[in-house]
């Protein structure tokens, strides 16, 4: 056998000079970020979400410097005036202008959202995290207040906590972030409970890292994908929320206006029919926010997907 | 498995206690006196004060939630501080309504969405497949009293089609084609936002499945595409998204909250809305209840499900 | 502080010694089977059953068995990556199976692990800098620039391009990420490394490139090595003793020579029998066909647990466990036909 | 194995897939040859393009990215590629049968064992459910189940690795194919467990006189049971041989690298040989020969320029520059 | 007492109807009625109705929702008509009242039956007013009946009611529907609130039209009592249709599935489209006002309470968020009611003298441009019940109105029960609210502008002036109309003056009326007023 072999093999050098052997790397050079945000920019949809959601949070934030009126400003001799070179989008019931009421009232319903999902996934991603790494009593202990919890009906928490909180935007955040943890604790302890078992996690606890530091700075940025699909998921839903809590009237207060109270405050067969700007645009900014949120969420979704980039 | 059934029955005993007791201390720390606020403000100090004596109010909470324990245990819901009938009653006149309009939303959220979602899987990022999930997150993202008044204004009153509310014409006979006649709108506006995430999660719940093994198995085998899909792919791809359905009614409540109110939908959503704006109490912790009853009770069938329809799962 | 290059790299590979840097008796790790929703213990699977051995010094030891039959746990239980149930391991002459979670550390230092899989062994989101660099910041050793130096230089001995330090693991080939996993372990200086199938996940021109590194380390950083394999003879070209696995026991320890030459036990005939031939001319072995599953470790049959498949099983196996002792000059089989 | 028909001829193959609209030749001008009951070992590294070399074969190449887009494949007289998909339905599972992997996925986990083959049969043969029943036990018989009533009420994940792929090689071949295509369905399993299958098929393979494309990358597995082998490098048919011939006498360079560098129970090596750097990724192939950059014997021609297969003996061809004029012996 | 009846938050109040206010839109029923000619029998109507009614006893009831159903079943000895005067219904003519003013004698119609056919009688009167003196009594009323002492049956068709004080408001409480003993007679007084085999299931009365059914949630459904002792019933069926929502009872209107409504005055714009229906409009019994809880430093202060009124444009306030369909207030009395005084205060729009007002108090403006004294500034919480639009945005409109003068106000919204809570007594926490008195029958001011009041009962702001505690005990005693009205006027004015609360408006009611249904009263304070008189044509 040795002698049909051609020599033309050297066996590698001897010991202690191991040969740099690769020189050449797979495929081009290319971050992980650069392969998500491209992932992401060829998902169309999600791409229009961004442009879109793009445009209203930065005329939310420069609302002071867009509104052509103060968005309180009640001018009671033009209520309900159609759209005209003043008043862009018209005005409400009290002769309010529309357009700038919108612009602020985003403020307020995206700061909801926002604070919202921020208070929700900081609980949830810590209560999944525990549950999920430590498992046993914890995680069983953790896992019967999310069972609790997601049994009542929410709608019965949401009404009386913000009743005994009486409503404001705090409030809200308080409220929501506190009743919809559950969905990112379940999805991070999920993640958990598939990742602690990585080799990769293994390999840090056998250099000697500490179950923190395994936690944070190992398995949660993997664990991160699902989490911002969620999170951007919910910001949309939590706008949502504040829009159906105010059709109870427990919705932000006004005059500080939102979007859901907006809609809701226009909510009656006249003014459909004789103002019908009032309830169309808020009701368009609501819907194409949250059509946004779930864009870009599920762009993102795919983005962010591990397999692409482990395999 | 009914071993597994009886244990997790038994299981649900210490959640719904637990449910109750956080129920009623919420509740009892809202602002607003029962007593209070049903009466006429011209009604004597003494009265009112004997009002709430003949309610209970003034024991100590614990007191109040043993006492409420012991009926319930007992079968008893107490009596409906606002309209002084026993709360089983309201509850079973209204139930059946509540059931059937989340029934039927249910019903119409499958029929419309798992086709489309197995359509998208099928032909992923396709013209239609947009137009799905468009349409799908259209629905998701509008609020529910606003489809609710612009479908009453369109098919009711534009259209004549549809009656504005109710659940059936006053003073006519029993008729099931009237009785559908009245639930279609409704149904139909509280099944959008079940409709868009069903859809979502049918497509992507089938979109894994088709890129499983064993469907190349299947196709490997010779079968048709349909058949490889609908036989093969669909059943695995399905079990996941039955399994949702139980998890699916405890959102409905809220939703048919909203809904009963825009429809006039006699249902134990609106009463709920009321009752607990009249700090009705029993009829708030027993509709809590029921929704809590139903959301375990709906995880079960969850598992239930997916055990029957799983062969992997065995308990 | 350089990394210990050996001087004379002629001087190849094992300087056995006679110590015994690893030694393991009696041990045992149960995995508790929960049930239902209150989680009540209704079992356990006996993944690792009382198997003793020792590794001495400067040797390769390997472990080889079929799938489940408990080789990664008991490498991941030496690492106190799981706690042991019972027994105990004396590494360098410690007792370390009931040392306290901080006491380990020190531990950590000298024993490291490679993994099987290139692909979940690396963290996605963490560059080779990154990787490479946690285990000296846990431990606090290098600073700054002098970190940097010795990451570099690790880099080259485990022939990767230094250059590719800041990339992240999807940049790199199979091979090259087992090369970083490799590089890791050996960061903190090891006394010795266990390698839980190193190998196995790789091309074959790709897996005799790592085996090779794996000799020419040893030589090099003085390295005792635990080899865990399942391809027989991937085990038989790097260790120098080999264990036989089945069912959570061991079954025969021999040196290589001794164990394929001449296997005791049914299981490893069995076992050797079933090695596909390397070349097609070569006479077809004898094959012993094992009839039956493996069974389940959560409910391993009693008395011998290589009972319910040996050809040559025998009333007392069904009863009786056979005792794992040495038959012939250190060559140690469980086995009651050598009775 | 008397006379020499050919089954299959697979000639200038090529499948790509496309990403962005960039073709990636994943399987680039494949040619080659399967006798009727001969079995043909397809071996190459992970990313070669074996699987997808096969998949064109029986036209599931995944659809939209994937598609062959030249070459022909001639199956038992016509060429497969030019057929209607109609057409398809009625070769595959019926005359060519597969087998894959993974046995513990490739099987649907919600219906039992007996539905999975019986279907196959009541499908093609157009038999009754009691026929195709009676045919499935024979079948399962026949690949050593013995409890096979109890099997075939089972659900796949009852079963271990070894049970499944036996299960997947009986339904395979209980339409009696002619031509049985295994993608390494040995890999996931353990030796003993490999022992019996490679034993089982080989039984198999006489007994029902199948022809066999066998793609492993294992070269144990392909000693026990080929007898000729294609090997396969980057897209690329680079050599292949009656299975003695090549294993006495690799001739590309990837060949003799990948027999040499296996360390086997046999003999004792002190250090294996390697072959230096990683296979090439299509969107990477080397615009010359795609082994240069692996090659010891790489030259100045072999970068610039593709080698074309030739036949340098007797059914023997390789695609080197080293062979150009025959191989000196 | 001044019957009170701040409902569920919503603007609904109680109509009332007022000749000399009408507006041009509204369309007078009673002369209309006259105008078509017979009345004819037979149909069925829809009456649209947004409140769930809790029993059809009217001894325990306090809502509208359940007063508005048992109105068309019950008869009653007395009622009002529209000017809020008390009128016989079963009576034949007002009580006869003894010298000392403590006997009430009451003569009822014969042959008047219940709608099971049994003849009510004197029996039937007393054994309906003994149930609310008796000791067991668990209704709200006891109090109504404080000083009834006995009720005795003169012979079957005379019944006279001794009572223990004088007691100028009782004429008007006799206007309670008569039960029928021979059904309840047997039942303890103790049970009789929950008997829901009567009052839920089988209410019965002698008014015109017979209970047929309940569904809850659906509809309450009535059909013509024939023996009914007074004029018609015309319309065969009555049926009262549930509504959750005031969109759909508008769109329920606009598709013919309903005939009656009330009419938000949002929607005011859309109903005159309508060509099936007409819009009836009378100035309600009811007016809405700012409370300044006068306990709080900021508010002790008439002069600062005068300031506050005319700094706040009522009139913008009626002409925009009320659409010019109220009428700016002056008085805690509707101008409808015989008791209001001829001349009261009227404070106007005067932002200038406001600013004089509160700087001669030493208000000044601040740095921040708000009021200061003594280093406070002139800053304050106004609080409304959410849910209720017009509340909100006066709250709203109230805040740049003041904020123009230099006052900063910062309205809020609460929900029902949290708001009663804080802002009733004993809590009385607040500093102002917008809310709204529906007015009684009597009108009797003491429960609200009494002294002690502030204690358990209305005075919510803690009022208090000697001179009111005074008039309000007085008037109570007099019986003659006018002295008492002189009382009466006399106390209104001072409050008038004092402005403890700013008196917004008496808003209008509107009512949505299918066009073929003829013969509606449209009554400020009682929705179903003489159903029997309305008839359908063609
Ligand atoms: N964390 C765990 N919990 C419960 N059971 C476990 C756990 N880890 C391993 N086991 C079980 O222990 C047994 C031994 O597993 P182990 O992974 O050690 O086998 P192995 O020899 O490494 O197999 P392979 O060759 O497949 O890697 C198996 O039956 C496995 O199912
Ligand atoms: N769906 C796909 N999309 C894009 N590229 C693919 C796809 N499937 C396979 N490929 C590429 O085609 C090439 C050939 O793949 P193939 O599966 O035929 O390799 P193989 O030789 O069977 O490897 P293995 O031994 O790993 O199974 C690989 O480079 C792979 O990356
Ligand atoms: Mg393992
Ligand atoms: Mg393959």
């Amino acid at each position: 056998m040795e002698q049909n072999t051609p020599q033309v093999f050297q066996p590698s050098p001897p010991a202690g000079k191991p040969p740099v052997v690769d020189k050449q790397i797979i495929g081009k050079r290319r971050s992980l970020l650069s392969i998500m945000v491209a992932k992401f920019f060829q998902n169309k949809l999600a791409l229009f979400g961004l442009i879109i959601l793009s445009i209203i949070t930065l005329g939310c934030i420069f609302a002071p410097l867009l509104s052509p009126h103060d968005p309180d400003f009640q001018d009671l001799y033009n209520r309900l005036a159609p759209p005209s070179a003043d008043y862009w989008l018209g005005t409400d019931n009290l002769g309010r202008d529309l357009f700038s009421r919108m612009l602020h009232g985003g403020q307020v319903s995206l700061y909801v959202g926002f604070a919202s999902m921020v208070g929700a996934v900081i609980i949830g991603a810590t209560v999944g995290a525990l549950a999920g790494f430590f498992g046993g009593i914890i995680d069983s202990f953790l896992m019967r207040i999310v069972d609790i919890i997601i049994s009542f009906p929410n709608i019965f928490l949401l009404i009386t906590l913000v009743t005994i909180l009486s409503p404001s935007a705090n409030t809200l955040i308080m409220v929501f972030a506190l009743l919809s943890w559950t969905s990112t604790a379940r999805i991070v302890r999920g993640e958990f409970l598939s990742l602690k078992n990585r080799e990769y996690v293994l390999a840090a606890r056998t250099i000697g890292m500490s179950n923190l530091r395994v936690i944070f700075s190992q398995i949660l940025p993997n664990a991160a994908g699902p989490i911002i699909v969620a999170a951007t998921l919910a910001v949309g839903s939590f706008i949502l929320a504040e829009a159906a809590l105010s059709f109870f009237g427990l919705g932000v207060q006004p005059p500080q206006a939102s979007w859901g109270n907006m809609l809701t405050d226009s909510r009656s067969v006249t003014i459909f029919r004789t103002a019908w700007w009032y309830p169309t645009f808020p009701g368009l900014l609501i819907l194409f926010t949250v059509l946004s949120f779930n864009f870009i969420g599920d762009g993102l979704r795919d983005a962010l997907d591990p397999r692409v980039v482990e395999k | 498995m009914i071993n597994y059934i009886f244990r997790r029955l038994l299981m649900t005993i210490p959640i719904l206690i637990g449910i109750s007791i956080i129920s009623f201390a919420i509740m009892y720390s809202a602002p607003g006196n029962p007593a209070v606020l049903n009466l006429d403000p011209s009604i004597s100090p003494e009265y009112r004060e004997a009002e709430i004596e003949r309610l209970g109010l003034n024991d100590p909470v614990p007191v109040q939630y043993m006492r409420w324990l012991g009926n319930v245990a007992q079968g008893d819901l107490g009596h409906s501080f606002m309209r002084k009938v026993p709360v089983t009653d309201m509850i079973f006149e209204r139930l059946p309504n509540t059931l059937l309009l989340m029934g039927a939303s249910l019903f119409l959220a499958a029929i419309v969405a798992i086709p489309i979602g197995i359509y998208s899987a099928r032909k992923p990022y396709s013209m239609t497949d947009y137009a799905g999930t468009f349409g799908s997150f259209v629905g998701l993202a509008a609020p529910n009293f606003w489809i609710g008044i612009m479908v009453i204004m369109l098919f009711s009153v534009q259209l004549g089609w549809t009656p504005v509310g109710g659940v059936a014409t006053i003073g006519a006979e029993f008729s099931i084609l009237d009785r559908l006649h009245h639930l279609i709108l409704p149904a139909l506006v509280l099944a959008t936002a079940d409709m868009a995430g069903l859809t979502r999660y049918t497509r992507s719940s089938m979109l894994e499945v088709i890129n499983q093994d064993y469907i190349r198995t299947a196709r490997a085998k010779g079968f048709r595409e349909g058949r490889v899909v609908y036989k093969h792919g669909l059943r695995n791809g399905l079990i996941p998204v039955v399994t949702m359905f139980g998890l699916m009614l405890p959102t409905l409540i809220g939703g048919a909250a909203v809904v009963e109110t825009v429809f006039g939908w006699p249902g134990i959503g609106k009463m709920f809305i009321d009752a607990t704006f009249q700090r009705d109490y029993p009829v708030v912790m027993a509709i809590t209840m029921f929704g809590a009853i139903l959301t375990v009770f709906g995880n079960l069938v969850a598992d239930i499900l997916y055990a029957i329809l799983d062969p992997r799962i065995e308990y | 502080m350089k990394i210990k290059v050996n001087q004379d790299p002629l001087i190849s590979a094992n300087e056995v010694t006679d110590e015994k840097l690893l030694e393991v008796k009696g041990l045992e790790k149960h995995f508790p089977i929960k049930k239902g929703f209150f989680q009540r213990t209704v079992g356990s699977v006996k993944a690792v059953d009382d198997i003793s051995f020792y590794v001495k010094k400067g040797e390769t030891f390997g472990l080889v068995g079929e799938s489940g039959c408990g080789k990664s746990t008991t490498g991941r239980t030496l690492m106190r990556l799981y706690e042991p149930t019972n027994g105990q391991i004396i590494f360098d002459g410690q007792d370390i199976s009931n040392l306290k979670e901080r006491k380990i550390l020190p531990i950590r230092k000298d024993i490291q692990m490679v993994f099987q899989d290139p692909y979940s062994s690396l963290n996605p989101r963490k560059t080779i800098k990154t990787i490479l660099s946690e285990p000296l910041q846990v431990h606090n050793l290098y600073k700054g620039k002098q970190r940097q130096e010795y990451i570099e230089d690790l880099m080259d001995k485990v022939g990767l391009n230094p250059d590719y330090v800041d990339r992240y693991p999807h940049e790199f080939s199979g091979g090259q990420r087992q090369r970083i996993g490799i590089a890791r372990a050996l960061t903190l200086n090891p006394k010795m490394i266990i390698g839980d199938e190193p190998v196995s996940a790789l091309d074959v021109s790709v897996q005799s490139q790592i085996l090779n590194l794996f000799k020419d380390l040893q030589g090099e950083f003085n390295l005792t090595y635990l080899f865990i394999a399942h391809d027989l003879g991937v085990v038989k070209h790097v260790s120098d003793r080999i264990g036989v696995m089945y069912l959570g026991k061991m079954m025969e320890i021999a040196s290589k020579k001794d164990l394929y030459n001449e296997p005791l036990h049914p299981y490893t005939q069995a076992l050797l029998s079933a090695v596909p031939r390397s070349h097609p001319t070569e006479v077809k072995r004898e094959r012993i066909i094992l009839k039956g599953e493996i069974p389940s470790p959560a409910n391993p049959p009693k008395g011998c647990v290589f009972h319910t498949r040996c050809p040559a099983a025998m009333d007392t196996c069904k009863e009786i466990v056979p005792e794992f002792k040495e038959i012939k000059p250190n060559h140690f089989a469980a086995c009651h036909l050598y009775e | 194995m008397g006379a020499k028909q050919p089954l299959l001829e697979v000639k200038n193959l090529k499948t790509y897939f496309y990403k962005k609209g960039k073709p990636l030749p994943v399987v680039d001008d494949v040619s080659f040859q399967v006798n009727k009951g001969e079995t043909v070992a397809i071996v190459g590294e992970s990313g070669s393009g074996k699987s997808m070399t096969t998949l064109s074969i029986m036209r599931l190449v995944p659809s939209p990215n994937g598609k062959t887009i030249g070459g022909e494949i001639v199956f038992n007289g016509t060429d497969i590629l030019k057929q209607k998909n109609d057409a398809m339905y009625k070769v595959r599972g019926n005359e060519i049968g597969m087998i894959f992997q993974e046995p513990m996925t490739s099987l649907n986990p919600v219906f039992t064992i007996g539905d999975q083959i019986t279907e196959t049969l009541i499908y093609h043969k157009k038999i009754s459910k009691k026929e195709a029943y009676k045919v499935a036990k024979e079948m399962l018989e026949l690949v050593g189940f013995s409890r096979v009533d109890q099997i075939m009420k089972d659900y796949p994940h009852r079963l271990s690795g070894g049970m499944r792929q036996r299960v997947m090689i009986a339904m395979a071949l209980s339409c009696d194919p002619k031509l049985l295509i295994a993608d390494e369905p040995t890999t996931a399993l353990d030796v003993t467990v490999q022992a019996q299958i490679l034993d089982l098929m080989r039984e198999l393979s006489k007994k029902l006189d199948s022809a066999i494309i066998l793609i492993t990358h294992d070269l144990g597995v392909v000693a026990e049971l080929a007898d000729r082998v294609v090997v396969m490098y980057a897209g690329q048919v680079v050599e292949e041989a009656d299975i003695i011939p090549l294993f006495d006498k690799p001739l590309h360079p990837y060949t003799v690298g990948l027999i040499e560098s296996v360390p086997n129970v046999d003999d004792e090596k002190e250090r294996l040989l390697s072959i230096a750097g990683n296979v090439p990724t299509p969107d990477n192939f080397p615009s010359g020969c795609r082994f240069v950059t692996r090659c010891p014997h790489a030259m100045e021609r072999c970068t610039n320029e593709q080698p074309e297969i030739r036949e340098v003996e007797n059914g023997r061809k390789v695609r080197c520059f080293l062979y150009e004029e025959g191989v000196q012996s | 007492a001044c019957g009170n009846d701040e409902t569920g938050g919503e603007a609904e109040g109680e109509p009332e109807e007022n000749p000399e206010e009408t507006t041009d839109e509204t369309e007078d029923e009673g002369e209309e009625e006259a105008a078509v000619g017979e009345p004819q029998q037979g149909g069925e109507i829809f009456i649209s109705k947004s409140g769930e009614p809790v029993t059809f006893n009217p001894l325990y009831a306090q809502d509208t929702a359940s007063s508005d159903v048992y109105d068309l079943i019950h008869a009653k000895l007395m009622t009002t008509d529209t000017e809020i005067n008390v009128i016989p219904e079963l009576a034949v003519d007002h009580p006869e009242i003894s010298e000392d003013g403590l006997t009430y004698t009451y003569t009822i119609h014969e042959g008047v039956t219940f709608q099971d056919g049994e003849e009510l009688t004197a029996d039937d009167v007393k054994f309906t007013y003994d149930v609310f003196i008796h000791p067991d009594y668990t209704g709200p009323r006891a109090g109504d009946f404080e000083f009834l002492e006995s009720v005795e049956v003169v012979d079957p068709y005379t019944v006279s009611f001794h009572l223990s004080e004088v007691d100028a408001t009782f004429e008007t409480r006799t206007s309670y529907g008569i039960l029928p003993e021979h059904i309840l007679g047997e039942v303890p007084v103790a049970e009789l609130e929950d008997y829901t085999a009567y009052n839920l299931d089988a209410p019965i009365g002698a008014g015109p039209f017979k209970f047929v059914n309940y569904e809850s949630g659906q509809y309450i459904a009535l059909e013509a009592h024939p023996d009914f002792f007074g004029e018609g019933p015309y319309l065969d069926k009555v049926t009262f249709r549930i509504s959750a929502d005031s969109n759909a009872e508008l769109l329920l209107f606009e598709t013919g599935e309903v005939d009656w409504m009330i009419l938000p005055p949002t929607e005011y714009e859309t109903a005159e489209t309508y060509d099936h229906g007409r819009i009836s409009s009378v100035q309600a019994y009811r007016y809405d006002f700012i409370a300044w809880n006068n306990e709080r430093p900021l508010f002790e202060d008439p002069e600062v309470r005068k300031a506050l009124t005319m700094a706040i444009n009522r009139q913008a306030i009626v002409d925009s968020i009320m659409d010019g369909k109220a009428e700016v207030a002056h008085a805690p009395q509707s101008p409808i009611s015989w008791a209001y005084p001829d001349s009261v205060t009227e404070l106007q729009f005067d932002p200038e003298g406001a600013l004089e007002i509160l700087n001669g108090l030493g208000w000044e403006e601040g740095s921040d441009g708000i009021l200061e004294k003594d280093g406070e500034r002139f800053s304050f919480e106004i609080l409304s019940n959410d849910g209720n639009v017009v509340r909100r945005d006066i709250g709203v409109i109230v805040q740049q109105m003041l904020g123009d003068i230099g006052i900063e106000v910062s309205p809020r919204q609460m929900e029902w029960g949290a708001y009663l809570e804080q802002t009733n007594t004993p809590n009385k926490d607040f500093d102002a609210t917008i809310s709204a008195w529906a007015l009684g029958t009597d009108p009797d001011p003491s429960a609200i502008w009494h002294s002690r009041e502030s204690e358990e009962g209305l005075n919510n702001i803690t009022y208090a002036n000697d001179r009111v505690d005074e008039l309000a005990d007085e008037q109570k005693k007099i019986i003659d109309r006018d002295e008492r009205k002189e009382k009466i006027g006399e106390l209104l004015s001072i409050v008038a003056e004092e402005q403890p609360y700013t008196f917004l408006y008496y808003p209008e009611q509107h009512l949505l009326i299918n066009q073929k249904l003829e013969g509606v009263t449209h009554h400020p304070r009682i929705n179903s007023y003489k159903v029997n008189e309305w008839y359908l044509v063609d």
